[in-house]
């Protein structure tokens, strides 16, 4: 069955590499992907640029790849709830950071996903930050008298996601406010790796209710352990 | 005149009154996004039919939930409904969820009434600093995007712990936004921007004008229609 | 019942006005809100700006709007499915037309729903098509040495959309391929009109369920005739 | 060597011919958008576990149904599943259905394997023209996105009605893309694109180098490890 995408753990880490760009869905600890980030630390992988929201719990979430210091460079937009990455960040030479204002981060995801050249936003505007960081870093372009931040695309080797509910063809569900950041860093990634809370046959989910058309995922971790 | 509290706006009820004021703002069928901490408050007091926006992807906050509560399944607290802070909360009836993309479209694309951020310092031509602090680095989260809202608010301390005006000439911090600010809530008084320039349109019961003149470092006029002795 | 966006036909032909800007939802004749143009048509409202994937059935969909001649500027990625409108357009001074490449077409709606500035893209780069249209006649900028259009945002005063089930606070869902156009539309109207196949009570559908959040609804055609 | 035929490209064989040879250029997991009209047949010959995307919003459309199907009732018909031309399709199981903007972002993302596309003229440095004649105007509808696939192919007859060559020096009319098409397919061969220069890769049975000098003015080179006589 060339459809079926459900993966075991192996088949999963043999996907992480050193230096990969690496994107974790969810928001706070609301639609993480817990286990596969257990798997990442697992496979020991180093140097991963990493794309989420926020700097994670650094013991549920991706706050993990810190505490291992496995990252070398960021994007976040919230870095305050891991106690940890501020300690390595003030010290220096961990992890290099683009702290980068949230609408703009989303956006920046959905243009690698969306195969846009870049999109024109205002986040951030006039603020001028000398801060070491994306927020006033950027190209600027006046349209129609108005001037616009260039925010280029981010896209990534690997993005982990949480779903509530996916069908072996990686057709996906959220319940609630998991689905965040996760529907479109599916889109984003050369390899679009999924953790759900159940594992549905093919046709148990309608077309008109999925949010994430399989056509984005390579992998569904097999929490059945049986193969269809 | 009722006496002046020399209060520091830390109190409960400060924050409580602020609250008050603010949801005075909205009104039935409105869209809101609420800061996290103080500014959450406001969603007790908003008029039947104002819906509170959560940028994690929720129109239609309801009460929020503790997460050792022995009623609700440790699954759903940590999984189904949480807002901004990472609290678990009730959708309110007819709830709509969905992704970040759209949160954030929602938030630009002028669908939200307005949003209440907090500040560490705000400035006479309606800057915002609210994000960076040294030593407490915490990312400026959605804030920067929130400030594209129809109405920003500020609700805020009128003075630092120390005394000190928050309200100034211009902002020391890093900016979270340049002019965007709408309107500014203390436990003292409402200020509101018109053309980037600071007035005062209401005191609270309890404060006068020197009070407020005094604790504020920010020029500002005083509106024709200025309110004393308001309730908040 | 202050979220009630129940609306008679007579509430709804109010919010039509000479010039508007019209956002029109559904791809050939599959989710068209017939209804809603219904309206538009009795409502005897001119010079439409007309924002759809095409030029519409002239007897089923919005051709019927060219039908009527209450179109003075549009918006289209395809014409040929309105035999009239080709004849109209040859005989010049009823319309102005711009063909617009439907992924691009789509887009700048979503810049106008999503607050965006606009959107870089690349479809007809170096077609150098000297035609009275849209699809070369925009300014370009180069970002890391790629040459990009800048794609500007649409907005529309009015969008008619077409779902299968509304709750009355104007919550979304489609059926098949009937989404197509009218999400992204929903989202980029100051007033946003719905017609659906059924009309649920609220909480009827699962937040998980909903496509359109009714967020972006303002009105939804009350084909009950009753009102809650 | 087999005899020359002098078709038009025009016959239905000639089309399924295109169709098959086309066909085999997938695999199962691929995910691949068929223009309206002939290159739709492609889809009668490709391998099981191709999935076929229509631009309007569903990725594993499967048979297509007539409107006056009686078993199918006259709304499902209008309503559901229809493809890019309006024709209403039966989904295969596991189809998945979406909006536009998700459709296009799957086009321009890199999420298909390949478009087939029809064309009026194809140049030899692999520019397409496909949407514009003088007298038809139809829009270019989603062909200029569909050319930022990752392999676009062209699937026409290798001449016009009138026995001139299709594929030019130049094209005349307005162009779809600029230097994006990877093959082309006619009932008579098949020519891959490299950095712009055009290859002919395999002549059909029936055939010869000759037949296809003689009626294409593009400049091409023949592939080293061309194919004669192969059955498409």
């Amino acid at each position: 069955m060339m459809f079926n995408k459900l993966a075991s753990e192996e088949e999963i880490k043999a996907k992480f590499f050193d230096g990969m760009t690496l994107m974790v869905g969810g928001f706070a600890t609301t639609g993480v992907p817990r286990k596969l980030i257990d798997l990442v630390v697992e496979s020991g992988v180093k140097n991963i640029k990493l794309i989420s929201n926020d700097a994670g719990d650094p013991d549920l979430c991706q706050g993990r790849l810190y505490h291992a210091d496995l990252v070398s460079e960021c994007w976040h937009s919230h870095v305050g709830l891991n106690p940890e990455f501020g300690k390595m960040y003030e010290e220096g030479n961990h992890f290099k950071l683009h702290i980068t204002p949230q609408g703009t981060l989303v956006e920046k995801i959905r243009c690698g996903g969306a195969g846009c050249g870049g999109v024109l936003l205002r986040a951030g505007m006039n603020t001028n930050n000398d801060f070491e960081n994306d927020t006033t870093q950027r190209e600027k372009v006046t349209v129609d008298g108005k001037e616009w931040f260039i925010e280029k695309p981010l896209h990534a080797d690997v993005a982990l996601v949480r779903a509530r509910r996916a069908d072996y063809m990686g057709n996906l569900t959220y319940r609630g406010t998991m689905e965040n950041y996760n529907s479109v860093m599916a889109m984003a990634a050369d390899c679009t790796i999924v953790e759900a809370d159940h594992i549905c046959d093919i046709e148990e989910l309608s077309p008109d209710i999925i949010k994430t058309p399989g056509v984005f995922v390579n992998m569904v971790l097999d929490t059945q352990k049986q193969y269809i | 005149m009722a006496e002046i509290k020399q209060g520091t706006g830390k109190t409960r009820e400060d924050k409580e009154a602020m609250a008050r004021r603010i949801a005075k703002f909205f009104e039935p069928g409105d869209v809101i996004n609420l800061g996290i901490g103080a500014p959450l408050l406001v969603s007790n007091y908003v008029a039947d039919g104002v819906l509170i926006h959560t940028e994690n992807g929720c129109v239609g906050m309801g009460t929020q939930i503790s997460r050792s509560d022995p009623d609700i399944p440790a699954r759903t607290q940590l999984e189904s409904f949480s807002n901004a802070g990472g609290t678990p909360f009730l959708p309110v009836p007819g709830a709509m969820v969905f992704s970040h993309v759209t949160s954030y479209s929602l938030i630009r694309g002028g669908h939200l009434a307005g949003t209440v951020l907090g500040a560490f310092e705000v400035s006479e031509t309606a800057d915002l600093a609210n994000w960076y602090i040294k030593g407490n680095f915490a990312g400026m989260g959605g804030a920067m995007d929130l400030c594209q809202a129809r109405r920003v608010i500020v609700q805020t301390t009128h003075c630092t712990k120390n005394g000190d005006p928050k309200l100034l000439h211009k902002c020391t911090l890093p900016l979270t936004c340049n002019g965007l600010i709408t309107d500014v809530v203390t436990e003292r008084c409402w200020f509101q921007f018109v053309d980037r320039k600071m007035v005062l349109k209401e005191i609270r019961e309890g404060y006068d004008l020197e009070n407020i003149k005094a604790n504020t470092e920010a020029d500002f006029t005083v509106a024709d229609d200025l309110k004393t002795d308001v309730q908040f």
